[in-house]
């Protein structure tokens, strides 16, 4: 089992404590959810030191990859972030979005070959908003943090990754995105061929890693690709092919760290069960795609509301059960307020009709 | 169930999947034409050919084709064929050029 | 008495052979049947894939020849031979106790290939053809112009069941991309194109040439077969292929069409095999006893095989054969 | 006299049953025959050519001219067993009146006469010459066992292999006429009388044989022979024999102009079971003889359609090079049929294909003389380039039709049978000859001149083959070429030869620049090349073994060069020989220099 081990060969260094938190654009508006588990299960189930700071913006990854946004640009918003983090004292940099990862190793990596560019963008830092900054100590994603504590989390787990009838392991796919380590292999755990970052989640939680063809595949996302309408056939033909060849296998769920990732593999299955008619869940709906803090927080107990897990297309509802989870079906559309929030359209990759969870009266 | 028209389809995978064409119909071929095995891929067909003059059609690439399982608009393309038999002059292999026409129209003409 | 071996053909095979025999303490006789030695590699300019000017060659291998004092028998053509007697064409017999064939074999006449225009339209020349200008110093277009765009062709009269020649003449691609560097050198503003259905860079020193064909001269490498060739107003060859890579028809004309012509079985040896028994190949070259332990040995005991008698094959290739089958004959008269 | 013996039953059942099904089938194949099929009978029916059918019919299906012209000893064997049979029916008919008069006499009564005729006082002369023609049968009969058990001795290299119902029918044929010497020689026996045949061999039986033995031989003779009559009665509508009566309609039919097309219709009945499978084509064909392939030919080819078992590789193996057609004793459309077979199998009507054809025009030049190389030729540009030179030699103005690529004649798809698609072509080339306005229209290939001159609607332009075109500059002056002391030998390439009729023209030609030496088959008996567009069957390497095969016979005369005038012939033959294989238009534009 060569493949198995390999990943070891890819390791990073991951600081223990006091993170300075960048957040994703996707993720706050598709499933801010998650997010938010991150800094409750650092702060109250880790005791870590995270700062949440208001001030930092969007990294502008998405422009950049659209042809949208020029490299000096960028590379001026990251200067900025950094030195935010300069500002609140933090050293250790952990973006919540893979699209930011990469964008800031690219850049790191860029200043590091081409001094130059350091130097203009301190210029244009500088004469655009008076900053300095100092290049931070670590860098990582959050799912490295969550990767880093997976021990920790597995001691305080209330639920695992295992069916609770049965007591099988749940079957899970695991899909990394591209910019985590297809760009830098060591910038990943586990490089970019077998990357170990969710593999090892998994494991430690009593799941069971499925490894199918098509896993190193992109989900299809790609920015322009997805942005121009006319371009979405070639977008949503990579999840396609994924799902196809994952399918057989009979996954429980998916799990996904990267914000594009976990919307994509979550709503091309409604858009393409619309069209052709084709599901790959169990009882001809769709396979449940989580993000990895919707996962840790289950294991730790969370309630699936609160977590945001209502905001997928897919229902979870029947991971839920299979892991043997309480929950309240009709507050799956009730806000923390506890206003009804609105709900999709009922479709085929939906288990339960919404129309019968909650009997809405407006 | 009424599609929703979401502006675009899902694109076809550009791949041959061998997994998944059935080769049943090209072992067919190949063993009525068992010549056809020995194509160079040299194109010489292509290159001579009296209605690849004028239109796009490509008698290698479309033989190949089928000898891969990709049979779908096979029958449309061969029918663009005149059968003047230039290429079975040129052919380095002695391939019976024109009869691999007729008989990949025959066995694919459902396609 | 010495024991007499008598070596048919002054090709490089037949004078390594020679020498060889002279060497093991056999008196070799060379038959040749035009007025010098040398054979193909007269009329050739430098070799693939070091530029060695064939000369060199030539001329080292004559001289020893001539100093180790071979009996040479010059513009003389055999008529029939047994392991024990040649007879030439004028009648006489020559008695001897071994026979090592090494005639070579013959060039493919490229006007078969009527659709290539050898011989119709002016700028489409031979392999062997563009070797004589080498030679002459004097490569140009039929109208003395130099040539801007240089197209070569490979595989003609060879692997083309349409001219009964179903083997691969293996020296062909090496000698295209030679000849294509050689034309660059010449020509450096021209633009060189090789059109081919495989390429086969067996030996040592090839795939780097192609490699460097393709990294330092800029030569480019199309892969289909030009199907035909035709004039164009301007007196330049329309050629026609497909770009099998892309998958479409290719069209353009260049100032010179240069066709690789292939090896053929030596037009003799029908008659010297019916008159000794021999057997052939299909493709006509000599069949040898065993392509293994017995290669330059034929189903005759006595009459052995050296060099591109018995299949196309490369010059170094042909000198070491022409040493084992001067061993192996040298073997047989000493028993 | 009655006339009636039980032993008539199988002859009266046989003959009736016979007559039946043959009307049956004649009617229904003139009832289904096109209306415009039918127009021309009418029309041609009170006319002279209905004299002539006649005349031929007594030429052909009684005497057998045409298989005496092909081969004397064959053609004896059909003449005896076919006009034999008839004069012993007319002469039966005669005999009959004579003795009784002008009374009804049943059919029966005619045919076995010399059982009823006993007590009659015999006529020596009808004796004698019913013998005579008796024997005339006879020497047939004894002709055709022996064509069976040894045909070389006939001139045939191979004869037809046979089905069942033709085995039946034949067996039964061979026994009709000695079973009739038996029966009537015992009758003589019996009751005296017979001529020299009848009379001796009833006379020597009755000296040796006692008379009760005599009388049981006898009933069991006659009941034999019109078992034999019945038997082959009842097989003739359904095997070959069939072709006795059919010949006949369709010589009349031939004379109205009917004509088989590449679509299959009524008349072709007419001519498929007109085919005696005397197995005349089998010789001439070279997949027979180059290749040993012996289950292609035309007679198996007609049988197979007649029987509704044609299959594919039947149909597509052969070259339609004509040479079993110019040898058939029946003179069948044997191509045309074959031809509307390929329609029948591969045919695919109103198909939607060459709208890329639409606006295509890549012709250059202008003038009234159209040049129309062909597909073939553009890959023997030789022959291009002697055109041209031929051309500016004469100060003709050409207009090019295809010199950067045409579009097909269309004939290679009509060939293989999809005919409907072929006329896309033929009017797609049509109309670029109308539009360019041409008077004359030559063209280097065969395959297409054919197909311009039979199938293409072309008023006012001549379509010349570029022999027929070269040869009327040489005679108009316009192209003075040297005559030269090179040996050619020419090679008439099957659609110019016995496609089109154009032999002497070529020659003429080749006469005017050096020495013309005849191949052995020449002219209408010449050798197909084998690369045959027609053929859609035999591999590459069967090709070349019928080219290698033609070379030979071309090397043979000794010429130093080898001259044709079809590209595809120049390619293939080329293959097969070391010698120099040309078109003709390179020889004269060599000799114009």
């Amino acid at each position: 089992m060569m493949k198995r081990r390999s990943w070891q060969e890819y390791q990073k260094e991951i600081a223990d404590d006091n993170y300075y938190y960048a957040r994703s654009c996707i993720r706050q508006n598709f499933f801010p959810g998650s997010e938010k588990a991150f800094i409750d299960i650092l702060h109250n189930d880790l005791g870590k030191d995270l700062l949440d700071d208001p001030k930092h913006s969007s990294c502008t990854g998405i422009g950049y990859h659209s042809d949208i946004v020029p490299l000096e640009t960028i590379m001026t918003v990251v200067a900025r972030q950094f030195s935010l983090m300069n500002d609140a004292g933090y050293k250790n940099f952990v973006t919540s979005c893979i699209t930011s990862f990469g964008i800031y190793n690219e850049i790191l990596a860029t200043w590091e070959e081409f001094p130059e560019t350091e130097e203009r963008t301190r210029e244009y830092l500088y004469k655009a908003t008076g900053r300095e900054f100092r290049k931070p100590q670590s860098l990582a994603h959050t799912s490295d943090v969550v990767f880093h504590f997976r021990e920790e989390i597995a001691r305080r787990a209330r639920h695992l990754l295992v069916n609770a009838t049965t007591g099988e392991p749940l079957k899970v796919v695991e899909h990394i995105g591209c910019h985590y380590a297809k760009i830098f292999p060591k910038s990943g755990i586990g490089g970019s061929e077998f990357p170990y970052v969710l593999a090892g989640m998994i494991e430690s939680w009593g799941g069971e890693v499925v490894d199918y063809p098509e896993r190193r595949h992109c989900c299809g996302f790609g920015f322009r690709n997805y942005l121009v309408q006319a371009n979405r056939g070639y977008s949503i033909a990579n999840s396609h092919k994924k799902l196809e060849s994952m399918a057989p296998y009979k996954p429980d769920f998916i799990v996904a760290n990267c914000p594009g990732c976990a919307m994509f593999l979550d709503k091309w299955q409604y858009t393409i069960a619309e069209m052709e008619g084709t599901t790959y869940g169990e009882n001809g709906h769709g396979i449940p795609v989580l993000t990895y803090e919707e996962m840790a927080g289950l294991v730790l107990g969370y309630d699936p509301w609160t977590l945001g897990m209502q905001m997928h297309q897919v229902d979870v509802e029947p991971l839920l059960d299979k892991m043997g989870i309480e929950y309240d079906p009709a507050a799956k559309y009730l806000g923390r307020n506890g206003k009804y929030i609105g709900k999709p359209a009922s479709a085929v990759v939906n288990c339960c009709p919404t129309d019968t969870i909650y009997d809405i009266r407006e | 169930m009424a599609a929703i028209n979401f502006g675009y389809t899902i694109s076809k995978p550009r791949a041959i999947d061998l997994d998944r064409n059935n080769l049943r119909k090209s072992d067919e071929i190949l063993h009525e034409m068992p010549e056809l095995q020995t194509c160079i891929g040299c194109g010489a067909c292509t290159a001579v050919c009296t209605a690849g003059n004028l239109t796009d059609f490509n008698f290698r690439r479309t033989h190949t084709l089928v000898r891969r399982g990709e049979y779908e608009g096979i029958y449309a393309e061969m029918n663009k064929c005149m059968l003047c038999g230039k290429c079975r002059l040129v052919c380095p292999r002695g391939i019976n050029t024109r009869a691999v026409v007729m008989l990949v129209k025959r066995k694919l003409g459902d396609f | 008495m010495k024991k007499r071996v008598i070596v048919i053909g002054g090709g490089i095979a037949g004078m390594q052979t020679a020498l060889r025999l002279a060497e093991q303490g056999v008196e070799p006789v060379l038959i040749e049947k035009e007025p010098e030695l040398g054979g193909k590699l007269r009329g050739w300019h430098v070799l693939f894939p070091s530029f060695t000017p064939a000369q060199e060659v030539l001329t080292e291998l004559r001289r020893r020849v001539n100093d180790s004092g071979i009996e040479c028998r010059m513009s003389a053509e055999v008529c029939s031979v047994s392991p024990r007697e040649v007879v030439l064409s004028g009648g006489e017999r020559l008695a001897c106790d071994a026979v090592v064939l090494a005639s070579g074999f013959t060039l493919f006449d490229a006007s078969i290939k009527e659709e290539y225009g050898y011989g119709i339209y002016d700028n489409v020349v031979t392999s062997a053809d563009l070797e004589r200008m080498f030679n002459e110093g004097r490569v140009a277009k039929a109208d003395g112009s130099a040539p801007r765009r240089i197209a070569f062709l490979h595989c003609v009269g060879s692997r083309d069941e349409k001219v009964c020649q179903q083997h691969c003449s293996k020296v062909c691609c090496v000698t295209g991309v030679k000849q294509a560097i050689e034309m660059k050198r010449l020509f450096p503003e021209s633009d060189v194109f090789n059109f081919y259905m495989d390429i086969r860079m067996f030996g040592p020193g090839y795939e780097e040439m192609y490699r460097e064909a393709q990294q330092t001269y800029n030569i480019h490498f199309v892969r289909g077969r030009i199907s035909e060739a035709s004039p164009t107003l301007e007196g330049r060859v329309q050629i026609k292929a497909e770009d099998t890579l892309t998958g479409r028809p290719l069209r353009m004309s260049v100032d010179m069409l240069v066709l690789l012509i292939g090896m053929r079985a030596n037009d003799d040896n029908e008659q010297l095999a019916r008159g000794a028994g021999l057997e052939r190949a299909r493709s006509g070259f000599m069949k040898p006893r065993d392509l293994f332990l017995g290669n330059v040995c034929s189903n005759i005991g006595g009459i052995f095989y050296a060099g591109t008698i018995s299949a196309p094959k490369n010059i170094g290739e042909s000198l070491n054969e022409a040493t084992a089958a001067a061993d192996a004959a040298a073997r047989y008269v000493m028993q | 006299m009655t006339f009636y013996a039980p032993f008539c039953l199988p002859f009266i059942l046989g003959a009736a049953l016979m007559f039946i099904i043959v009307a049956w089938k004649w009617i229904l194949w003139l009832l289904r025959l096109p209306r415009s099929d039918k127009r021309l009978i009418l029309r041609g029916l009170f006319t002279h050519r209905t004299l002539g059918a006649a005349w031929e019919v007594v030429r052909e299906s009684l005497l057998h001219r045409r298989i005496f012209r092909v081969n004397p000893l064959l053609g004896y064997m059909h003449m005896s067993l076919a006009f034999g049979w008839f004069l012993l029916i007319v002469m039966g008919w005669i005999e009959t009146i004579s003795y009784v008069g002008f009374r009804w006499v049943p059919l029966q009564g005619h045919v076995f006469f010399k059982y009823f005729a006993t007590s009659l006082p015999h006529k020596p002369f009808f004796d004698f010459a019913m013998d005579l023609l008796l024997l005339f049968v006879l020497s047939g009969v004894a002709l055709a066992w022996g064509k069976r058990l040894y045909s070389r001795a006939m001139g045939m290299r191979r004869t037809t292999k046979h089905v069942l119902g033709d085995r039946i029918a034949l067996s039964a044929l061979w026994f009709i006429f000695p079973a009739r010497l038996v029966a009537e020689s015992t009758t003589c026996a019996l009751y005296g009388g017979g001529g020299f045949l009848t009379g001796s061999i009833g006379g020597w039986m009755g000296a040796h044989i006692g008379v009760l033995p005599l009388m049981n031989l006898e009933t069991v003779a006659w009941w034999f022979y019109s078992s034999c009559l019945g038997l082959f009665f009842v097989a003739l509508p359904f095997s070959r024999y069939m072709h006795i009566f059919t010949e006949i309609p369709l010589i009349f039919l031939r004379h109205y102009r009917l004509r088989s097309t590449e679509k299959h219709s009524s008349y072709d009945h007419f001519q498929i079971e007109a085919c005696s499978r005397c197995g005349i084509c089998i010789d001439p064909c070279q997949l027979q003889s180059v290749l040993g392939i012996n289950d292609v030919q035309s007679v198996y080819f007609l049988r197979d359609r007649r029987y509704g078992m044609l299959t594919r590789p039947v149909a597509d193996n052969c070259l339609m090079c004509g040479r079993c057609e110019e040898k058939c004793p029946v003179g069948i459309d044997l191509n045309t049929l074959r031809l509307n077979s390929r329609d029948r199998m591969r045919n695919v009507p109103d198909e939607r294909r060459y709208t890329y054809l639409r606006g295509v025009d890549r012709s250059s030049g202008e003038g009234k003389v159209g040049y129309f190389a062909g597909c073939m030729t553009l890959l023997t540009p030789r022959t291009l380039s002697a055109m041209s030179t031929i051309f500016e030699a004469a100060g003709e103005e050409v207009w090019w039709a295809d010199r950067e690529g045409g579009v097909c004649c269309g004939r290679p798809l009509k060939l293989s049978g999809e005919t409907d698609s072929a006329r896309k072509m033929m009017r797609y080339n049509t109309e670029l000859f109308r539009k360019h306005g041409i008077t004359t229209l030559v063209t280097s290939c065969p395959i297409c001149l054919k197909v311009f001159r039979e199938d293409y609607d072309l008023p006012g332009i001549e379509v010349l083959h570029h022999s027929e075109y070269i040869l009327r500059l040489i005679r108009a002056g316009r192209l003075s070429p040297t005559h030269g002391t090179t040996r050619y030998t020419y090679h008439d390439p099957c659609e110019l030869g016995r496609g089109s009729g154009i032999y002497d023209e070529p020659r003429a030609v080749i006469e005017a620049v050096g020495e013309l030496l005849e191949p052995a088959s020449t002219r209408e008996n010449a050798l197909c090349c084998g690369s045959s567009v027609a053929n859609l069957a035999i591999s590459d390497g069967q090709q070349l073994q019928i080219a290698r095969s033609v070379a030979a016979e071309m090397e043979a005369t000794g010429a130093e060069v080898i001259v044709t005038a079809c590209p595809l012939c120049k390619k293939a033959i080329g293959r097969g020989t070391r010698r120099p294989v040309v078109d003709l238009s390179e020889i004269v534009a060599a000799s114009l220099k």
